[in-house]
């Protein structure tokens, strides 16, 4: 390639000569690629899962405040995408065919620059990563962004450990029964098993794992599951089921330990069909004080279906604070971060994503053309 | 070996009442051992299914894909609402080449499928049905059929349809997924 | 993975065994991968390349009669579509990176089966392909089926010659100035030129460059450039221009020989600002004897604006025989061979392909949902 | 040498007098000396299309990207009538994380370009502008802007605008397009 613009420079240099007409004047641009500042609360990390090509995933990054795009990322074939917590470095963890419908398959946690979006390396983990429509939880990195922690299942489930200081795979850790990755502290992870407990590892500074205990039953999966996408804050899971009960879970010890579950529903909101539904359906701010449920009215078997308000609920009193009703409905909500927090709500098929004062549930403004958004991310 | 589990597959779901076979599944599940029974998963999605309300799951259709979502009578075999779909998760195979039951040209069955129970709207009969992914393309992108009924998050993983289930097959990329009648109920 | 199907069937085997309830009735479908017979005229092959990520190119094969999807083919990055000349295999010319949105580049030529669409193999070439959005001769095969031919633009211009007997690259052929693959016998192609003239090269047995000349310019290309993507008929290329001049070129010698131009226009029309326009602009029939042009009411420029018309012209008399109105406004037409041919009329934003009996210019029907289709292919 | 070619183009933005430019481009190229042109090309795009009549080619825009197509007043660098955009083909790196002559984060400038003139409204002066590719990431996808005036077939190779313009980049992914001011004219 150089040598054919050596050329290229060689023939415009000849007419530049034999031109030989001089003008002055000149205010040019200077060219460069922009580097983004260090990643702020109200913006949000869109994942969208392309529908005619999953073979990339997209994420985009907007700066609500602004409705403005600011950067997007590119990862494999139904990515997951991780933040280091530093907020230094972000990670797709995708799967890629040798030729890209078809092949040889490889694995690989691809580590990109927080400020210039640049691939940075990649590490190829074994090939048997969780392949699903994208859902949180699939991959996980520790508190002190030592270990990353990604999701198989071929269909026997187990958690691969990569050592991101060393740039490399460290193992594989077992959890048959048991699928995705809670990280609730720096050398510990959870896991969810079919009959409703949790099995809780921990590892050693090797990456290795040194405990791996579960619980017993919080829930009855036949009667009334939990969703798989809870939300985490600290060492607590917060668990939303598909009838409206909620479950906190203090995942800190040697094993998880649930307090009884309420209901985020009266006898009314029953009797008017509320409940839970959506993909990413619930949401937390302020350590887990408050959660957030994406509702909306509906028999059984809706848990896939928009929801039309945000339910905000008060952990401590188990009550609910307020509704908040959408303009659009929803897919998905999350809870920015920070002093000053956002309601955040990405619906699918509109591909668009809505934002949300709080407490006041103020409609602030969209962003469109996302894609087909599944997953919303943020600080 | 994939004719293997695919004849266990309809021997199960041939000779199993499914009473009994939930209750051993439920068994073998508390236990751990989730892994073996993928085949047979959509018997118990369809029989949570059909033990629940039937309204059905208002599942949002991505973007660009609503004209792709077709509904019509349980006889035509390209819409959602053929009689053999109603456990369906997916892009049916029969708007992208294949058929009900069959793969397009170039798209290999996968060896691992669910079962649920469909009811002939003619004979009333229950029919047994094996729920199997045509996969080693790129998504056919043709008549989105999402039903939710029964369908269970990811640690009941055998009736999580988000999955892609291509487990066995020559690569885990999904293209389409079919009906296959294997028995009266 | 066969290991665990191994316990799975185990597993199964023991419920089986367990349960003892013993039934009859029995009725089951036979899961197979259809076949395809053999491509008839009346098979629309229309390539889609994905907006998102056209990292994978489409091929949807369409019943034109039935209005039935039959089959889709991948391709990697901006891949080129060619058919053999006996109809038993069908080539995907892409590029592929390894990790689809970054990495490695590798070229290919995939080979499938016609009957299975099953990848059959192979050719990885030079990673020098014409990267475009897809146009016609890109690529192209010997009509012995011997030789593929495929446009290399780096930006200098050659032409990768590949033994498809012999499934191997055989080398390059340099064609500076000029780009292109139109493909006129078995040992012979032409690329057209910056200055309006055609290179025609002359191939041996063993695909290499046995003569290479340059005719002279048979159109002015900064007054009035022909389309890039001429319609061939056997030895014979036809060309129109952005002004709607019709160029028949006789591409069978050492030196490509262009009849004098003809305009397709009257005074009314060019008064009524009458031009061809859009992506694939011409068709034909009866080897030549007719010529298909997509039209629109336009300005200078507008040479990509959709077209509300195609025109039926006679080459011998040079003489427009009639005007088929379209029902939707389209951006590539073609014509189907044999003895019943239709047109094929192919709409970009919608999304579509409408068919109309010849000659009578009779609607037949539509198609939907084709991704972002840009080039119609078939027997 | 990306930095050489880039001020050779600079140079030769500032320094050739248009007609005398095209008539020894117009040589050249008769010459089939094509290749050492390319980022220049879009002067002689811009100077043809500024030649011609003003009528805007209505390209059809793919379906799912009518949203994405923004149109507004001459001083919004999101919209496809921002000023320096007279020339443009492609998504708008403005509307990507980019600005009008930066790439997006992570996106890298073609050290190839074309080069077009614009007028702005304000000062009412030609400026000289060279279009930059970004490369690197697939489409970006959003505010594609289409302009056909002046561009030529693929034989006219540095007019032709359906080209993926990431020679010299990293990679030949394309994703999306910007317009940074060179000079005055």
């Amino acid at each position: 390639m150089h040598k054919r613009l050596a050329i290229a420079a060689s023939a415009i240099l000849f007419l530049f000569v034999a031109s030989g007409v001089a003008r002055a004047q000149l205010r040019p641009d200077q060219m460069t690629s922009l580097r983004l500042a260090a990643p702020q609360p109200h913006w949000a990390y869109v994942l969208d899962m392309p529908n005619a090509v999953p073979q990339v995933t997209k994420i985009y990054i907007v700066d609500t405040d602004r409705q403005k795009m600011l950067g997007q990322l590119n990862g494999g074939y139904l990515a997951s995408f991780v933040m280091s917590p530093d907020h230094r470095e972000y990670y797709m963890v995708g799967t890629f065919y040798s030729r890209v419908w078809h092949g040889t398959r490889t694995d690989a946690v691809e580590i990109l620059d927080a400020s210039t979006l640049n691939f940075k390396g990649e590490v190829v983990i074994p090939p048997k990563r969780l392949l699903i429509v994208p859902k949180n939880n699939s991959a996980g990195i520790t508190p002190d962004g030592r270990f990353m922690l990604v999701e198989n299942l071929t269909p026997a489930t187990s958690v691969s450990v990569i050592d991101l200081k060393a740039r490399r795979f460290v193992g594989e850790i077992e959890t048959p029964g048991c699928v995705q990755v809670l990280v609730s502290g720096p050398r510990r992870f959870s896991s969810m098993c079919a009959d409703g407990s949790i099995l809780t590892v921990h590892l050693d500074d090797s990456g290795k794992a040194k405990t791996r205990k579960q619980s017993k039953p919080f829930f009855d999966p036949s009667k009334d599951p939990v969703f798989d996408q809870p939300v985490i804050a600290g060492t607590d899971a917060y668990f939303d089921s598909y009838h409206g009960m909620i479950y906190k879970v203090d995942l800190s010890g040697d094993v998880a330990k649930a307090e009884p579950g309420w209901s985020a529903l009266d006898d009314a909101d029953r009797k008017a069909s509320w409940r839970p539904g959506g993909w990413q359906t619930i949401a937390e701010s302020a350590g887990g004080a408050k959660i957030y449920l994406l509702m909306h009215q509906g028999g059984e078997w809706t848990h896939k279906q928009d929801g039309k308000e945000v339910w905000v609920l008060d952990t401590a009193k188990k009550t609910r604070i307020s509704r908040i009703p959408l303009k659009t409905d929803a897919y998905s909500i999350r809870v920015s971060s920070g002093a000053n927090p956002i309601l955040e709500s990405l619906s699918l098929v509109q591909s668009q994503l809505e934002t949300y004062s709080l407490p006041d549930g103020k409609y602030l403004g969209v962003y469109h053309g996302l894609g087909a958004p599944f997953l919303i991310y943020g600080l | 070996m994939d004719k293997i589990v695919e004849q266990m597959t309809r021997m199960v779901a041939q000779r199993t009442s499914r009473r009994g076979f939930l209750a051993r599944l439920g068994r073998l599940v508390a236990g751990g051992l989730i892994i073996p029974l993928l085949p047979v998963n959509r018997v118990l999605s369809q029989a949570v299914a059909q033990a629940a309300e039937s309204a059905p799951g208002a599942t949002p259709v991505p973007e660009g894909l609503e004209a792709m979502v077709k509904h019509g009578n349980p006889n035509d075999d390209t819409a959602c609402d053929y009689w053999k779909y109603c456990a369906i998760d997916g892009y049916l195979c029969s708007c992208c080449g294949g058929g009900s039951h069959d793969c397009p040209p170039g798209a290999s069955p996968s060896p691992t499928s669910w079962v649920g129970t469909c009811r002939h709207p003619g004979d009333g009969k229950d029919y047994i049905i094996s729920y199997r992914d045509c996969c080693g393309k790129t998504p056919c992108g043709r008549c989105l059929c999402t039903n939710t009924k029964g369908e269970m998050p990811l640690y009941r993983t055998q009736l999580d349809s988000d999955l892609i289930w291509c487990f066995g097959a020559p690569t885990m990329v999904y293209h389409c997924s079919t009906a296959e009648i294997v028995g009266v109920k």
